[in-house]
């Protein structure tokens, strides 16, 4: 499968993760937010950065995007959608992912590693880890405090959609370890179909050792549907 | 108001004036007068210190866009790879609004750097302000200085995705009523991409791009006229605003455009003056002229006077001369960006600049006479007065009979001054574009950078002052600062590659400050020419003073080097598990005068700092890069502001909090203190395997370096032999304190 | 013609923005201030168009654009004359 | 009571994210929409204290603490019984 990395205005991990991409054998796309296509045999990714600024709300004014039509489409067949950072705010401002993204607790700016516990290998974006494994990504948002209803959260966590939670070191999940705020520690979830995943750390900056570990690799292979598919 | 009045009401000078009427032939009008006391103002002419920058040495092997000819230098990087890098201060906006103050210093600097034809890929910060401790208005104020700085610089620079890998940040009082805010980028491009600000080829199209010109800016010293004071201050904003989100989509729609054979001509930024000082210096460099229309400036507000329209400082905009015959392609690229994109007007022969408004000529004026025939004056200089008084140093005055070794370094590991800077730069996005492979924290920021034909180049850069330094000996401290810059570059293994200044001072017209800039450009001259540094382009921000006084002399230097083939880069701090701890170097510690032990545990600045003895230094710095070839080596770390002592503790800040047992070295002559927490530069700290040592003995002595070996590293604590003292910390207690400091001051 | 919308946060979701302006606001000395809450005010300037379909189209775009339902309120103030 | 604060910028003060949204509300079709500033609304509970005083002390943290002179306007309004 081949991935469709999106550009929008003020995007700016896009080509950080064709690197990545690149590095991992894949010949990704670039795609322009004025253009209305997404192949049905492309994967897409939405990638990290400040579109239209981030002005009034993270992910907002991107959503109205003539690409993000197609995008809809596209998960709507169950093609696979990553959304990682920005693109994680914006599939929830688009309702593709349940919840919002919003003012890290802090309310700084953080751009640090973070420990992820792995909570559900049992999806294409988990397929190489193993439940509780803690994973090393690093992290770069100020608006990454997920919120949603006490009914959502009840639903995410019934049906197992919650992927990843911010944990320390020793993969405990604790209040301490959680960089933003976010509820029930959230760094990652997946829609029930299980073809869209949002998350606020960047796989596509754990994919070398230069760049301070690898293991943001398996995400990115699970979602191509490479290695251990299930 | 007559014209003289109204040019002496702009802060022109009756001498200037006349010279203007000569250059002219005639009266000038209010808009020309407009831009003459803009493009002859210190910030745009360097009419004060032109004579002195002469005296930095400019040129080298690799320089391939020299100092002061173009929006910044350039030098080559092998390759066929090139490197675009400047500093730039925006102190006085930062000191009114902190946010966007030091926002539209990074959009500036940014402008500056990808006008050169380079994708900028990094940024660094050097900020100065006083005590966020302070009891009262001041430490309030100062708290809110520093965390609106601080998130300016995160706003912009994360929002256009350029990482920022480095900077300093220094607290001291002297900066209290006047903080510093200097911002560096660095770029990179092939040699074949370097863009010139010139305007060539008659009746070439010059456009106007980016975001639409507003009344930004106007308030500033150069405002001043009967007619637009009359109406109402509030619409008059001195405060610029940013917008990071456009600044990235010019960029990008720039190098887009760059990246179309033989389109374009010539690029400038618009940064001060606007539209006057891009007009005049592409149609100098050109030696060319210039025709502009000002209906066709897309503006923002409406009723804008041609006086307001040619010297707005709006931010995010570009002059671009293209082909003749390109133009549609322009504008393509630009729509698809989202942004304006104006046809303004066109190059001449006239080498004149002539502005009209609907058609009528509003200004009209040579564009060498405004770029390039500014007055250069030669200021006085004055030894100050109190000088000699603040270099005398007696210690035995200051210090203790007992040493107190223990508290004192308890007290500067617990001094925000000296905390670590980790809440600074988590805000910062440090590895965007996945190069940062060495990020902040350590002695040198390291950046990998795509080659033209694929692998990589590992560049490393720094960005260094010491104000406190140049207080106490204007041409030393410059001296020392820039062997300190080379040295922690050394420590990344990489050669200096070219030099960026910003000269930080207060009024030029007093003698005595205009003396401490004059030793301070002498004594960086020097160092540069000892080290083969060229300095490639930098800025001077003058009139930094507040009713308290002017701030402590202060340059700053950024330095751009290139890793050694062969290098590993190793950590600041110790690893896990036994080593062998080295000092290379000197083994004098160049004693306490100027030193941040005796303002921060003593409370003065007394003395002179310890002399740079530029020719060892460089011994060690070929040195240091043929050891990091080596195999064994775990950590590196130079001895600088807080001396051996505080080196050694900074290396324990480690994610393994691992310590170290030394003995170290007690000159013949020297109290403890001095050899524990004297700054003299030619020292570097190592961890290395003990299999290593032998290897490194031997290169050091071929070298002509010292090279001691004085203990070992590992365990939970500090200890610290040295004439007869015998003193240990827990490791975790320093740590803790070290890492607290700065948010704690701040929280405060 | 001009709108104006305000744009509130829903009272379940926490506005840590505003619980720092609360504790400098108590710390400046008003100690009466119990609860400080940030919310956005957007003033549109409208030339032309129908009014009621221009209501309609406002409406929306306040609800879609302006605020997210998931944790905004919002509320549209239609300003003729202004 | 409640004050509402509410913080705009000064005419001529650029706000880029007034743009950003202005060009996303025509790009919905919203054509007739000029211009879009975006300025902050701050609710304030308030409990006990005499007003005359509180009107004065909430006056100069508007002004201090609520909005930065150099670039924005304040107003204050204040709700009894609200
Ligand atoms: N301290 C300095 N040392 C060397 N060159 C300098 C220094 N200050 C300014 N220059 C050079 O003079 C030229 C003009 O600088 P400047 O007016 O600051 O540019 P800008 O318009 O981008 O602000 C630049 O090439 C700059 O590098
Ligand atoms: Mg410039």
């Amino acid at each position: 499968m081949r991935f469709a990395v999106v550009q929008f205005p003020g995007s700016n991990c896009d080509q950080d993760c064709v690197h990545a991409l690149r590095v991992l054998g894949q010949e990704p796309r670039i795609v322009w937010h004025q253009e209305t296509t997404i192949h049905s045999d492309e994967g897409v990714i939405l990638p990290g950065g400040f579109s239209y600024g981030d002005y009034l709300r993270c992910g907002a004014i991107a959503r109205f995007s003539p690409i993000m039509q197609a995008v809809k489409a596209a998960a709507d067949r169950g093609q696979v959608v990553v959304g990682i950072c920005n693109g994680f705010q914006i599939l929830c401002e688009a309702g593709l992912l349940p919840g919002a993204l919003t003012r890290n607790e802090g309310l700084h700016f953080r751009c640090e590693t973070s420990y992820l516990r792995v909570e559900n290998p049992a999806s294409r974006f988990t397929s190489h880890y193993l439940t509780g494994q803690t994973l090393r990504l690093p992290i770069a948002h100020g608006e990454g405090c997920y919120r949603a209803e006490p009914d959502v959260l009840q639903a995410l966590e019934a049906n197992q959609q919650i992927l990843f939670r911010y944990c320390d070191a020793e993969g405990r999940v604790t209040r301490q370890a959680n960089p933003n705020g976010s509820s029930l520690n959230i760094a990652g979830i997946r829609n029930l179909r299980g073809n869209v995943l949002g998350m606020m750390p960047h796989p596509e900056r754990a994919c070398e050792a230069e760049m301070g570990g690898t293991d943001g690799r398996g995400i990115l292979l699970g979602a191509a549907g490479i290695g251990r598919p299930i | 108001m007559k014209p003289k009045e109204f040019a002496l009401s702009l802060g022109l000078t009756e001498e200037e004036y006349g010279r203007i009427e000569k250059g002219l032939g005639r009266e000038p009008n209010e808009n020309e007068l407009g831009m003459f006391s803009v493009m002859w103002s210190e910030h745009c002419s360097y009419k004060n210190t032109r004579r002195e920058l002469k005296k930095f040495p400019t040129t080298g092997p690799a320089v391939l866009v020299k100092a002061g000819e173009e929006n910044a230098g350039v030098v080559d990087a092998g390759d066929g790879l090139a490197l675009a890098f400047k500093i730039e201060s925006h102190n006085h906006p930062s000191a009114v609004e902190p946010f966007q103050g030091a926002a539209t210093g990074v959009g500036g600097i940014l402008r500056d750097i990808f006008t050169m034809g380079a994708r900028p890929v990094a940024f660094m910060d050097a900020l100065r302000f006083g005590r966020p401790e302070a009891k009262g208005e001041a430490g309030k104020r100062t708290r809110s200085l520093i965390k609106g700085v601080v998130e300016g610089i995160s706003h912009y620079g994360n929002c256009v995705g350029v990482p920022t890998v480095g900077g300093e940040l220094v607290l001291d009082p002297a900066y209290e009523g006047n903080p510093l805010v200097n911002v560096f980028c660095l770029g990179t491009l092939r040699h074949d991409q370097i863009r010139r600000g010139a305007a060539k080829g008659v009746g070439n199209p010059v456009f106007y791009v980016g975001a639409k010109t507003g009344r930004d800016g106007l308030a500033g010293a150069a405002f001043a006229s009967r007619d637009l004071t009359e109406e109402s201050k509030a619409d008059r904003p001195a405060v610029q605003v940013g917008d990071p989100f456009v600044g990235k989509l010019l960029f990008e729609a720039c190098l887009e455009l760059y990246a179309r054979p033989d389109l374009v001509v010539g690029v400038q930024d618009m940064g001060a003056a606007g539209l006057t000082c891009s007009t005049c210096e592409t149609a100098s460099r050109g030696g060319s002229g210039i025709e502009i229309e000002l209906d066709r400036v897309p503006q923002r507000e409406t009723g804008m006077t041609p006086y307001e329209t040619l010297l707005s400082e709006s931010q995010e905009r570009m002059l671009i001369i293209v082909h003749k015959g390109r133009e549609k392609e322009l504008k393509e690229i630009f729509s698809r960006w989202g942004l304006d994109a104006a046809e303004i007007g066109y190059v001449t022969d006239t080498g004149r600049v002539v502005v009209k408004q609907s058609g009528k000529v509003v200004a009209d004026v040579p564009a060498r006479l405004l770029a390039d025939d500014a007055p250069v004056y030669e200021r006085e200089a004055k030894v100050p007065a109190k000088l000699a008084e603040r270099q005398k140093l007696d210690l035995r005055k200051i210090l203790p009979a007992q040493p107190r070794l223990k508290e004192d370094l308890l007290k500067i590991a617990n001094s925000p001054a000296t905390g670590s800077r980790r809440w600074i730069w988590n805000q910062y996005d440090h590895m965007v574009g996945l190069r940062t492979v060495v990020r902040p924290g350590g002695d040198a920021a390291v950046l990998r950078i795509e080659k033209p034909g694929g692998g990589w180049v590992h560049v490393a850069m720094t960005l260094d002052g010491n104000g406190r330094w140049c207080a106490q000996d204007p041409r030393e401290g410059s001296k020392a600062l820039v062997a300190e810059a080379c040295r922690n570059l050394a420590c990344a293994g990489a050669v200096p590659l070219g030099l960026t200044d910003n000269l930080n001072y207060g009024n030029p017209h007093d003698p005595e400050i205009f003396w401490q800039l004059r030793e301070g450009v002498e004594g960086m001259a020097e160092a540069c020419r000892a080290f083969d540094l060229p300095v490639t382009g930098g800025n001077v921000s003058l009139y930094n003073q507040s009713p308290a006084g002017p701030i402590h002399p202060t340059p700053v230097v950024g330095v751009v080097g290139k890793v050694e083939e062969g290098v590993k880069l190793v950590p600041g701090v110790f690893g896990s598990g036994l080593g062998v701890a080295l000092l290379l170097g000197k083994s004098e510690s160049g004693g306490l005068g100027a030193s941040l032990y005796l303002q921060e545990v003593h409370g003065q600045i007394a003395g002179k700092p310890a002399p740079a003895d530029l020719e060892s230094e460089k011994r060690l710095h070929r040195l240091m890069r043929s050891v990091l070839k080596e195999s064994g080596i775990r950590a590196v770390h130079d001895v600088g502001e807080g001396g051996i002592l505080w080196a050694l503790a900074e290396m324990t800040f480690g994610p393994e909090s691992a310590g170290a047992e030394v003995d170290l070295p007690l000159g013949s002559k020297e109290r403890v203190e001095e050899a524990l927490f004297g700054e003299g530069g030619g020292r570097i700290l190592l961890e290395v395997d003990e299999a290593a040592v032998t290897a490194i003995e031997h290169l050091a002595k071929e070298a002509g370096v010292g090279c001691r070996t004085i203990g070992r590293t590992g365990g939970n604590v500090l200890r610290v032999k040295c004439g007869g003292e015998d003193v240990s910390w827990e490791v975790r207690e320093l740590r803790g304190m070290f890492e607290e400091s700065l948010p704690r001051a701040l929280e405060s | 013609m001009k709108a104006i919308v305000t744009v509130t946060l829903k009272p379940s979701i926490l506005d840590p923005q505003g619980e720092a302006v609360l504790h400098a606001v108590q710390g400046m000395g008003l100690k009466e201030v119990k609860s400080v809450r940030i919310g956005k005010h957007i003033e549109l300037e409208i030339q032309g168009g129908d009014e009621t379909t221009l209501k309609k189209k406002l409406e929306q775009i306040s609800g879609e654009l302006l605020s997210n339902p998931v944790m905004e309120n919002f509320h549209l103030d239609l300003r003729t004359g202004g």
